[in-house]
C-alpha cells in the first residue's frame, strides 16, 4: 500500500522522462548543435563566452603552478565546470546580482572583475579588496553585482534569497542568481533559502552546479534523490535540468529562468550536470578515492573543447586565434601576478578595521598594543 | 508624556522608524496577523502590510540568512527570534555571515540588521523559554549586542539600533516586557549605544547589571541600605561593544565589584566584565569581583526561583564582599 | 522551456492523483467505512484506541481548566488530532520507539506510561520523571519506549533517524516513529533527518502531523508545496497522505510502513491530514488569527465521533459504555490530580543533578552554595 | 614505544577503541574513503566496514543530531566535525540536545558522543578554518569540553572521552596534528578528564595554556628565563569541567597569572579562568591577571602571525606580569 513516490512526468518541450530531452542539451562532445534546441545565440556572444571559459582554464592551471611552488598558499580550480559557471554569468543581466560559492571566480571575471583585483586576492596583499583577510579565491565584488565568498557551505543560499527578495520589495528589475554545489543541497541554507524563495516568489534562479563530488563523497551518496532538480518540488518551485557541460545549453536554460524571474514567475532551480575534472582544492587528493577512468570518461565531455569546436564549425575560431588568446592571457598573468607578488603585505592597522563601521574603544587598544608589540618571527 | 510598558515601547519604535524609513521591514515567525506571541508587533501588519510585516516559515536559519541578503541589497531588516531560546539555528547565519560580512568584504558590504530576541526568565518557561544567550555574541568580533531593563531605554535603543549599520543582536527581557510602565517619549529619540548608565549612586560596591536582573540588583542596593552599604548601580544598557570607562571609574571609586547576570555562570558575561575591571582598576579593587548568575546547570522550571540570580541572593554578595 | 516540475503520478493502490483515494481513508464523515479500504481491525483493538482517544480528549479538556485556574502552568493540547497520535502509537510494535514533538503525550500513554506520571509532570513536582525541570507537556519514557519532549521545533527528527540507523546496525527488529508537525517540515533537521534516513534507509517512519498550523501560520503559507508528502520526493524516500482524523486509515499506513521498515525497506513520510481544533496552547488565542467558520467545519471531522459511530454501528459502544468511561477518566484524573498537588517540588538539591552522569566539583559548589543560601521569596 | 605524531595518536586511539568495543561508530564528512581531511581516520573504513566508518551526507546538523540517536540507543558515535568553522550548524543539537537531555529526562537517557573537532590557526586557513570556538561550549552546562596538546595526551584523552558517559566536544589542534612527535603508548591507556598538567615548574607567574599554544607558552617560559623569571605553565588538557584545584595552588604559589588562548579575547576562556583565579585566590594576585588572546576581530588570513597569540606576544605578558 506505501507507494514510492514517483519521478515527475515532464513538461511539453522535450524535457520528458527518459532520455531524449530530458536533460536541456543544445551541442554534441564534438560540438554540433541540435537543431530543436539550438537557441542561435549571436556568435559574438559565444566567442565572448569561449574566451572567458579558455582564460578560466589557463588562470586555474597557472595558480595551480603558483601553488606547487609554494607562491600563493592555496587555490581551488574550475577545470570542467566552465561551461557551468561562464554562461550562467553571461545570462544574467547587468543588473542581476550573483552570489557565489568558491568556485566561480570566472563569473566576476566575466562581470567585469578585473584579473589584478583576483591576483592580489590570490596573495592576500594590501591591493587584495578583502585585505588579505579571507583565503585565496574568496573575492568580493560589489562593484560587479557579486557577493563576498564564503568558505561555510550553503549560507549564501538564504543571503541571496533575502537579496532577491528585497529587490522584488524594492520594485527593482533585479534578479539574483546563486550558485551551490550537489553537496551544499544537504545544507540548512538549501532547505531554508528554497522554502521561502517558494512561499514568497522571489527572483531568484538556483544554480546547482552538480559535479558529481562533494570533496570525496559522490552526489550518489550525498541524497537518495536520484536527480537533484526533484528537490525543488518539496518547494513548489519549478526546475531544469541541463547538461552544465554545454555552454548554449547552460546559457538557454539560465537566460530562461532569469527572464521568468524578471517577469515576476519566481524563482527556479538549475541544476546543471557537470564534472570536477580536477582535486577539490589544491589542498586534496582525489586518487585517493575515485577512479581515474572516471575522470578520463568525463574529459571527453570537457566543455572547452566542445565549445570550441563549435565555434571552428562556423568559421569564428581557428588555431591562430586560440594562440594568440593564449599568449594574451599568459601575459596577462605574468603581469597581474609580478604586479601581486611586489605589493607589501597589508597594515597591521588594518587588521582591527571593518570590524565595525567605526574602530570602538576596545579594538583601538589592541590595534595599539599589536602595533607597538614585537613583530612576529615570520611572517605568513 | 505617555506612559508605557517594554511591549508598548518596543512597539513604538518599531512603528516610528517603519513610518520614517521604508528601508525597515519586520519579519519572524507569527508577527503578522498574530502579531507576535509577545504581541510587540501587533497591529503593524494591518498598518504597514503583508510586504513590509512579513510572517516567516519556521526556520531561524531562513529568518537571519534571508534578512542578511535583505540588508545586503539596501533594507534594514528587523528579524525577530520568537525566543532566544531558539536562536541557534541561526547561529551560523550570525557567527559566520553577519559578524564577519564587511571586514572579509574589505568594507564594500555591510549587514545593518537588528535581530530582536526575548530572553531570559521569570515566565516559567523551563528550559528552552528562558535561556540568555549573549555571551556567545559578545565573543563574536562584529556583532554588537544590547539589552534594556526599561521602556524608555528599550525604544531608544531600537532606534539606534536600527539606524546603526552593524548587525545588532537586540535582547528583550520578556520578564521586564509588562511588568512595569514608565514615560515613554512619542517622538523620535534615540539612547546611544555603548553607553552605560549610573542608576544608582553609591561608594562602597559597584553592581552591574542588566535587563530584568537590574531592577533585582536595585532593589538589593536598597536592601542593603539599612546595613549601611551603599551600593552604586550600573545599568549596562549596551553589552558589547562597552562603555567601559564607566565602570572602571566606578571600581576605583568603590573598589569593589559584583556581577548579576542570569546566564550560568561559566563563560557568561560577567567573566568579561571581570576580567576587564582586573585590567583597568586591578590596584583598586579592595575585595574579590564576584558573580551572582544563573546556576551552571540547564534553567530549570520548577525552581525558576532558586536558580534566577534575584535580589535575595544578590543581597549576601553584596554585604560579603562590601564587608570582605 | 522552463517547466514547474509536476505532481508526482501516484501508485496502483488507489492513491492516483484526484480526488478519489488520492489521501487514503477508510472512514466517512459519519464513520461508515470503505470496503476498497477497510483494513478490518480486530473490533477489541479499534475500542482500545477509541478509549484512548476519548481519554485524551478529556484530560486535555481537564488541563485546560486546571491552567485557567492557575493550579498548572500551561498545558499543550491535541484536540482534533487524537486519530493522527493515538492510531498511529497503535500501529508500533512494543519493540519499536517513538520520538515525540510535544503534542502526543496521547501516544506515551497509549504505550503505558502512568496517568500518575504525566499529571506529576503537568505539576513539575518531585515525583515527575524529568524532576520539574521541564514545562509541562515535556515528558520523558523509557520505559514505554518514548524519548524525551523537547521544544525546539524538528531536532527529535535527526535524533530519531539516528536511533533507527543504531537500531539497525545492531541488527535489532526495531522501527522508530517520529512525530512532527507540518510547521517543523521548514526546520533543519527535518532537511537533514529526511536526508539522512533516505541515503542510509533507516527504518524510520516520519509521522507527519499536518494540523493545518504552525502557531498562527497555516500550512498554506509555511511551504509552496502544497502537499507536503511530496516533500518525500527529494530524499528519494516514498511517501503516503492520510486522513489523520480517520484512525482505522492512520493504522492501516503506518503499520503498512512500519512492516516495511522492519523489513528493511527503509524510511517512509506519513503526511497525516488533520486539524488543530484548539489553541497552539494555553498561551494563545487562535480567534486573532483565524476564522471560527473553519474551525467549525473542521470540527464536522473530529476523529472522536466519527471512530464512535462506527463502533456503534458494529455494536461495540454504547451510551452507556460511554458514560462509563467518562466516569473513569474523570475519577482516574481526579486521584492523579490530587496525588500531584500534595506532592512537594523537587528538592533544591536536585536542580544540581544530572547535569553530568556525576556533580563536578563545581557544581557541588554551587548546589552547597545555594542549599545554604536564602530561599527565594515566592516559589513558582 | 612508537613514535607518532598526535594524527596518528588519535587514529591509534579510535582503532584501539573500535577493535575493543563495537558500539564506537565514527561518522562524518569524508571521513571514510578519504579518512577525513586532516587523515585522522585514513584506513578505519577498510578496517571496519561502511557501516561503523560512514561517510555522512554534507550536513554538522544531521551528523550531530543522528550521533545523539544513534548514543540514545546503546552506541558510542565519533562524529567528526570537518574543522571547527563549521560546528556552528550543529550547534542547536549540541547545545539544546546533546548538553541537556540527561537533565532533562531525569537521568533516563544519556548521551555519550564524542565530537571531534579540528581547530585552531596556523595552517593558513584565514576565517574559515581556523577559529577555536571553545567558549560557547564550555558556558553551556551539560558538556564536557577537552583539547589536547600532544600526541600522548590526546589518545588518553580520546578514549577516556569515548568511555565517558556525558558528549564530549575534543578539539584537536591542527597546528599540532603532524608539528611534532613524541612517545604513545601502543595499548590502552587514559589520561583522565579533568585533570590539569603542571608542564613546567616555576615560582613567578603561572601559564595557562592549552593545545597549540601550550607549545608557544612553554617556549615564551623558556625565552624570559634568561630575564630571570620564573614561569609555571600549566596545560589544562581538559577545559571543562575543570581541575581548578591545581590551578588555584599554581597561583597562590606564583601571584601572578597569565592566560594563552588562540580564540578572541571577550568572552573567551580566559575571561572565565581568571575570574575562577578571583574567587579563588585573590588575595594571593599581586599582579593584573592578564591575558594574551587571538584579538577581537575575525580570524586573518595574511596577518594570521600577527594575529596569533604566539611566543612574541606571550613573552612581553610575562614580562610586565612578573614585574608589576
Ligand atoms: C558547513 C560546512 N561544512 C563543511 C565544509 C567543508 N567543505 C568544503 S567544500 C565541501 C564540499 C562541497 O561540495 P559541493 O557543495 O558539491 O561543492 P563543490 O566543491 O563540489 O563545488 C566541504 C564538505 C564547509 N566548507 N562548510
Ligand atoms: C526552533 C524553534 N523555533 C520556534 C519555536 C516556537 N514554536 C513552538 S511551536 C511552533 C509551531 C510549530 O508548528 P508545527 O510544527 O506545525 O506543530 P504543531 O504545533 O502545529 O503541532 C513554534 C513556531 C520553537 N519551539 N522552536
Ligand atoms: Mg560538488
Ligand atoms: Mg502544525
Amino acid at each position: 500500500m506505501i507507494y514510492l513516490t514517483p519521478r515527475p512526468e515532464h513538461g511539453p518541450n522535450g524535457e520528458g522522462p527518459g532520455a531524449a530531452g530530458h536533460v536541456m542539451s543544445v551541442l554534441d562532445e564534438s560540438g554540433r548543435p541540435d537543431p530543436k534546441t539550438d537557441p542561435q545565440l549571436d556568435l559574438a556572444l559565444v566567442k565572448r563566452m569561449y574566451v572567458a571559459m579558455a582564460r578560466a582554464r589557463s588562470i586555474d592551471q597557472r595558480l595551480t603552478r603558483l601553488q606547487r611552488q609554494g607562491r600563493i598558499g592555496f587555490h581551488v580550480g574550475a577545470e570542467g565546470e566552465e561551461a557551468a559557471i561562464v554562461a550562467s554569468a553571461a545570462a544574467m543581466r547587468p543588473q542581476d546580482w550573483l552570489f557565489p560559492c568558491y568556485r566561480e571566480v570566472a563569473a566576476a571575471l566575466w562581470r567585469g572583475l578585473p584579473l589584478q583585483a583576483y591576483i592580489d586576492n590570490m596573495y592576500g596583499n594590501a591591493n587584495d579588496l578583502p585585505l588579505g583577510r579571507q583565503m585565496p579565491d574568496h573575492i568580493t565584488g560589489r562593484d560587479v553585482h557579486f557577493a563576498s565568498v564564503t568558505a561555510p557551505i550553503g549560507t549564501q543560499i538564504t543571503q541571496a534569497v533575502g537579496f532577491s527578495w528585497a529587490g522584488k520589495l524594492r520594485q527593482l528589475d533585479q534578479v539574483t542568481g546563486v550558485y551551490f554545489g550537489d553537496g551544499a543541497t544537504s545544507a540548512n541554507d538549501f532547505h531554508a533559502g528554497m522554502n521561502f524563495a517558494g512561499v514568497y516568489k522571489t527572483p531568484t534562479v538556483f544554480l546547482l552546479r552538480n559535479n558529481g563530488w562533494a570533496i570525496s563523497v559522490p552526489s550518489s551518496n550525498q541524497s537518495a534523490c536520484e536527480r537533484y532538480a526533484d528537490k525543488a518540488i518539496g518547494y513548489g518551485i519549478p526546475a531544469v535540468r541541463c547538461d552544465g557541460n554545454d555552454a548554449l545549453a547552460v546559457y538557454k536554460v539560465v537566460d530562461s529562468a532569469v527572464r521568468r524571474a524578471a517577469a515576476g514567475g519566481g524563482p527556479t532551480l538549475v541544476e546543471l550536470l557537470t564534472y570536477r575534472l580536477g582535486p577539490h582544492t589544491t589542498s586534496d587528493d582525489p586518487t585517493v578515492y575515485r577512479d581515474k577512468g572516471a575522470v578520463t570518461e568525463a574529459e571527453m565531455r570537457d566543455p572547452i573543447p566542445r565549445l570550441r569546436k563549435y565555434l571552428a564549425g562556423k568559421g569564428a575560431w581557428s588555431e591562430a586565434d586560440q594562440q594568440r588568446l593564449d599568449e594574451e592571457v599568459a601575459h596577462d598573468l605574468q603581469q597581474a601576478i609580478t604586479r601581486a607578488e611586489e605589493a607589501p603585505a597589508p597594515s597591521i592597522e588594518s587588521m582591527f578595521e571593518d570590524v565595525y563601521e567605526r574602530v570602538p574603544g576596545h579594538l583601538h587598544e589592541q590595534q595599539a598594543e599589536c602595533v607597538a608589540g614585537p613583530r612576529a618571527h615570520k611572517r605568513h | 508624556m505617555p506612559q508605557m510598558n517594554m511591549v508598548s515601547a518596543i512597539q513604538d519604535g518599531l512603528r516610528l522608524e517603519m513610518a520614517q524609513d521604508e528601508r525597515v521591514v519586520v519579519m519572524g515567525e507569527d508577527v503578522g496577523a498574530l502579531g507576535g506571541v509577545f504581541r510587540v508587533t501587533a497591529g503593524l501588519q494591518k498598518e504597514f502590510g503583508q510586504e513590509r510585516v512579513i510572517d516567516t516559515p519556521l526556520s531561524e536559519t531562513g529568518i537571519v540568512g534571508t534578512a542578511i541578503g535583505m540588508a545586503l541589497n539596501g533594507l534594514r531588516p528587523v528579524p525577530e527570534i520568537q525566543f532566544g531560546d531558539f536562536i541557534y539555528p541561526a547561529v551560523d547565519q550570525l557567527i559566520s555571515e553577519a559578524s564577519k560580512y564587511r571586514y572579509r568584504s574589505g568594507g564594500e558590504f555591510a549587514c545593518p540588521i537588528v535581530v530582536r530576541v526575548p530572553v531570559g526568565g521569570g515566565i516559567r518557561g523551563g528550559h528552552y523559554h528562558s535561556q540568555s544567550p549573549e555571551s556567545m555574541f559578545i565573543h563574536t568580533a562584529g556583532l554588537k549586542v544590547v539589552c534594556p531593563s526599561n521602556p524608555f531605554d528599550a525604544k531608544g535603543l531600537l532606534l539606534a539600533a536600527i539606524r546603526d549599520n552593524d548587525p545588532v543582536l537586540f535582547f528583550e527581557p520578556k520578564r521586564v516586557y509588562r511588568a512595569l510602565k514608565t514615560e515613554v517619549p512619542e517622538g523620535d529619540y534615540e539612547v546611544e549605544l555603548s553607553s552605560c548608565k549610573i542608576v544608582r549612586e553609591g561608594t562602597d560596591v559597584t553592581v552591574l547589571a542588566w535587563g530584568a536582573m537590574l531592577l533585582e540588583a536595585l532593589s538589593a542596593a536598597e536592601e542593603v541600605r539599612s546595613k549601611d552599604i551603599s551600593a552604586e548601580v550600573i545599568d549596562l544598557r549596551t553589552l558589547w561593544p562597552l562603555d567601559v570607562g564607566v565602570i572602571a571609574d566606578s571600581v576605583r571609586k568603590t573598589g569593589r565589584l559584583v556581577v548579576v547576570h542570569e546566564a550560568p555562570k561559566t563563560c557568561g558575561f560577567g567573566s568579561e566584565l571581570i576580567s576587564l575591571v582586573c585590567e583597568k582598576a586591578f590596584v583598586h579593587l579592595e575585595a574579590p569581583p564576584r558573580r551572582v548568575t544563573g546556576w551552571d546547570t540547564p534553567f530549570p522550571y520548577t525552581l525558576e526561583n532558586e536558580y534566577l540570580p534575584l535580589a535575595h541572593r544578590i543581597v549576601p554578595a553584596l554585604i560579603e564582599t562590601a564587608r570582605f
